[in-house]
């Protein structure tokens, strides 16, 4: 293609965009645009799988029936993101196993978040209401995203995040109205989750970078720091109506700003545990490859069966 | 009709989707592809689902104060009344796999005949399940063969793994006091009767799957009777852990 | 000087006995040698005489009606305050005598140091304990340059091992609220003051055992404010079920 | 060595045996003796090693600190009968290795008690109560069988077996003494061991074979049906003292013969576990291999440093 022919292919998919109309994978694109996708949404599809992880350890000892069955549902909700997100990830011209191979090589990122251990039941809770909630605000923006793969997929997503959301919040309310030592859980998981969870917006808007670009893209409609105040600001009442105590002491509400002023967030645990070095990563990353390693023969099985099932069709045929 | 033994039937039922759909909530995330994931978690959701139905009758009719959790978390190893089967651990996906596949075609022929029993309530949740337990069915029995017509290390573990179990598959026949009750009060289905078609539905996948039917005198039994093997009571160390800990508390 | 500080600092040393002593029953009957099950064993008997001696000392000075057993076992994770090394798994014999080896180095200057404790207790049994540890640093000391200077095969997961662990060294010297006030009271032994000793000695041997000593700058902590892996509930599980499900009961 | 040789060399060795004296590893003996010896004392030794793992089931689980280290030291002293028993077999010219793949490959037998499982902690009461009590009835008169290293062996097995064999008893006086709930494990695990305690002592005296040799090596001094009467006698009024019940209709005591009078064992289930259809024959045997095989780097490393040492040794001499 000429110069000029590119030129005006980047005109249209800009204007398309600029019209809110969606990018389709037969549609051209700039490679840019792609690459980005594919970091962007395999990034997210590798943290729904990571992320059954935290909760999957819980399955066995979750305290009631009901409990169990709804952490059970969760997990495989997530699995199913997992699924349609490499589907979406996919139709952009790369397999699964690559996919797969960035995760276990650790050339892909996953959310620093799911690096940290779910050690009592109320984890459970934190993660549904707080992990979940600020999942859910960075990711409502991308229900109307330019790639319509990825805006269908988060339509979805969201919907079953916000559904787990308030699931976790409710355990934490069961928690928060049973006895001095179930409040007291609740407690130690919001002290434990608070900083972690703010810390899923990344870096402050003067350390991120990309985010010009992804706002055209609609990737991006508000920075990482507005996100993070409107996460504050709406969870901090929700931490008062269980009676439990975000872990801040210079959170306060301001008056003048009409949002929540708290405190500094330490930026070396989380650059820590982005380069690998969080209580689970290495435990996390090693299960997956396990899991992924392990069952090669499953794989490998499933193939031979089917290809021997197709030559059955043919010489049927024939 | 004794009460009793109504519970005890019905703990010799739920007790085996119980455990079973413990041993798959273990594998949530570890599996080897998410399509088989997602599938054995449903699988362990709709046996939770099931074992919900059958505690939250007994707790009913029980003459004490219980609640489902109670019944499902709070008896003691010996009154768990699951066959040896389901609890046999998840060594590999063909061990998993084998075990699911050998209950499921007891599972659907239980659930089949129960839908005649004389309890509305059994005919009821026998209805729901039906459906489900044919689609764990399908599912495993697809496996089997993909396993055992796929590779030839595939072949070698998927009859390793059929070998191995097929000792505990003679006990889901067995009957216990509770159970002849129940046959006779018209509640119960009479398992002896399911024998020949179960090992006759399973031979033919397996011939299918160009796997041997093992060829055993020897069966192991115990489960019914509360007597499990070894690996029970770790499996109830951590399922029982939260209510164990923290007794009387709502969750 | 204030019990509740005594009595925690007992539980940071004797919950790392503690822990690492289930870790090592865990393994009775499934070593590579009969001679390496023993020595183990016997290193695991060891650890828990130490902590009985520390949890009888505990209840005896508590202002509750407790017993070293309630000690034991009736304390929830979150109250538990081994360092986060000794809960970790037996992924194989190398991760065994890793762990053992970075515990014991440390193990041998704490109660080198704890034999000069103002309190006569803590002398006393560090008195006791400080023979049995010697004996543990050489055994696992003199594995580790078996398997270091062994075959590559060792030599490889010998060094995984250490690679991996090494992490959660550093935690072996920090101190806590609790450990503060013993130090300053006399009774407790100042750990950031071994840590140079240790590295020293530690190294040492991973050279003679021809092993590279890890160049880490990242470590991992928590045990000791109660903050573990997630090992740990399966391992309390298992630990405290017959406490938890037969509770107020005399064995 | 001619025929006339031999059989003087026999008459001094049964001369020897009938005198009470010991025959030691350096002394001509029949190839049938070393035979049956090492037969005899591997499937002893195998026994005391398999017998590790029903017991060591519970160790993470034992319910005090007391019992965790008992129960500890217990399982330690079995490794080390097994250690001496197998170095006395090799003083017969077989290696241990031989003696493992023996075990392994199910040509060798050890002790059936140790295929049924252990599924409360009263078993393991119940274990050392009675299995360790029938194999003390089993064991005692070998402290004067005729093979010196064998006797010696057991001298120091049956001393330690007898306080393991008052600790299981302490064990189930504690639980019949406790609540009820204690007591009703108690009985429940008297139920279950009984009867494989009493096949410990082997078939029927019709059904014995080699026992007419073995008495003469006094490697056997009474049968099978009278050991078995004789731990029958002692154990009785053992569990009457506990108050719990042993599960045979047909016991009671026999006035004129002086004995208890006692049920069919069931013979079928015992022959089912010889031949390796027990509860656990399977998993026990499974459990020895993998140690093994998942151990052999570890002897490879260890033999590898060995021979390092050795040759810098040389050099440094040299």
């Amino acid at each position: 293609m000429s110069e000029k022919e590119i030129k005006n292919l980047e005109e249209i998919f800009e204007a398309k965009i600029a019209r809110d109309e969606k990018i389709e994978p037969k549609d051209w694109m700039p490679e840019k645009y792609r690459k980005t996708h594919i970091r962007q949404m395999s990034q997210h599809a590798h943290s729904e799988i990571v992320g059954m992880l935290p909760e999957g350890n819980w399955i066995t000892r979750a305290p009631s029936l009901r409990r169990k069955v709804a952490l059970l549902a969760k997990v495989q909700d997530e699995a199913g993101h997992g699924l349609y997100l490499y589907s979406a990830t996919e139709t952009l011209g790369i397999s699964r196993d690559e996919l797969y191979d960035q995760l276990h090589s650790g050339k892909a990122k996953y959310s620093s978040i799911f690096n940290y251990p779910t050690i009592t039941w109320a984890d459970i809770g934190a993660i549904g209401w707080l992990v979940d909630g600020a999942a859910i605000i960075n990711q409502v923006p991308l229900c109307s995203t330019s790639f319509g793969p990825y805006a269908r997929a988060m339509v979805r997503v969201c919907k079953e995040e916000s559904f787990h959301q308030r699931q976790g919040y409710e355990i934490m309310l069961t928690l928060c109205k049973g006895t001095p030592e179930q409040k007291e859980m609740a407690q130690d998981a919001l002290n434990r989750w608070w900083w972690p969870s703010l810390m899923m917006f990344g870096p402050t808007d003067d350390e991120s970078t990309h985010t010009e670009q992804s706002m055209k893209w609609k990737l991006k409609r508000k920075t990482n720091d507005e996100l993070r105040q409107q996460f504050i600001d709406q969870t901090v009442p929700q931490a008062d109506i269980l009676g439990i105590k975000v872990p801040d002491e210079d959170l306060k509400w301001n008056e003048e700003t009409g949002h929540y002023d708290f405190g500094k967030i330490n930026w070396d645990e989380f650059w820590q545990v982005v380069k690998g070095h969080g209580p689970c990563n290495k435990e996390r990353l090693q299960t997956r490859v396990d899991a992924w390693e392990g069952g090669e023969w499953v794989r490998d099985a499933a193939m031979a069966y089917a290809e021997k099932q197709a030559d059955k069709k043919v010489k049927r045929a024939g | 009709m004794n009460k009793d033994f109504l519970i005890k039937y019905l703990y010799g039922i739920a007790d085996n989707s119980l455990i079973l759909g413990q041993r798959l909530g273990e594998l949530t995330g570890h599996g080897p592809t998410l399509e088989t994931d997602i599938a054995l978690t449903n699988i362990s959701l709709d046996l939770f689902g099931q074992v919900r139905s059958y505690f939250q009758y007994a707790a009913q009719i029980s003459e004490k104060e219980v609640t489902e959790d109670d019944l499902a978390f709070l008896r003691t190893e010996r009154e768990y009344l699951n066959v040896l089967l389901v609890e046999q651990p998840n060594t590999n996906f063909a061990y998993t796999i084998g075990r699911q596949f050998l209950f499921d075609h007891f599972h659907i022929l239980l659930m089949t005949e129960l839908q005649k029993s004389t309890d509305d309530t059994l005919v009821a949740i026998a209805k729901k399940s039906i459906k489900e337990v044919n689609y764990h069915k399908r599912f495993s029995s697809d496996w089997v063969k993909r396993l055992g017509d796929g590779t030839e290390e595939s072949k070698g573990k998927m009859q390793m793994a059929i070998n191995d179990l097929w000792r505990f598959t003679d006990e889901l026949f067995h009957t216990t006091k509770a159970d002849e009750e129940m046959i006779k009060a018209g509640v119960g289905v009479d398992v002896k009767q399911l024998k020949d078609t179960y090992y006759k539905n399973v031979s033919e996948i397996l011939e299918e799957a160009t796997l041997e039917v093992p060829d055993l005198k020897y069966f192991q039994k115990g489960g019914k009777d509360g007597i499990h093997t070894e690996h029970m009571g770790f499996i109830l160390s951590d399922m029982q852990y939260m209510q164990r800990t923290y007794p009387g508390m709502k969750w």
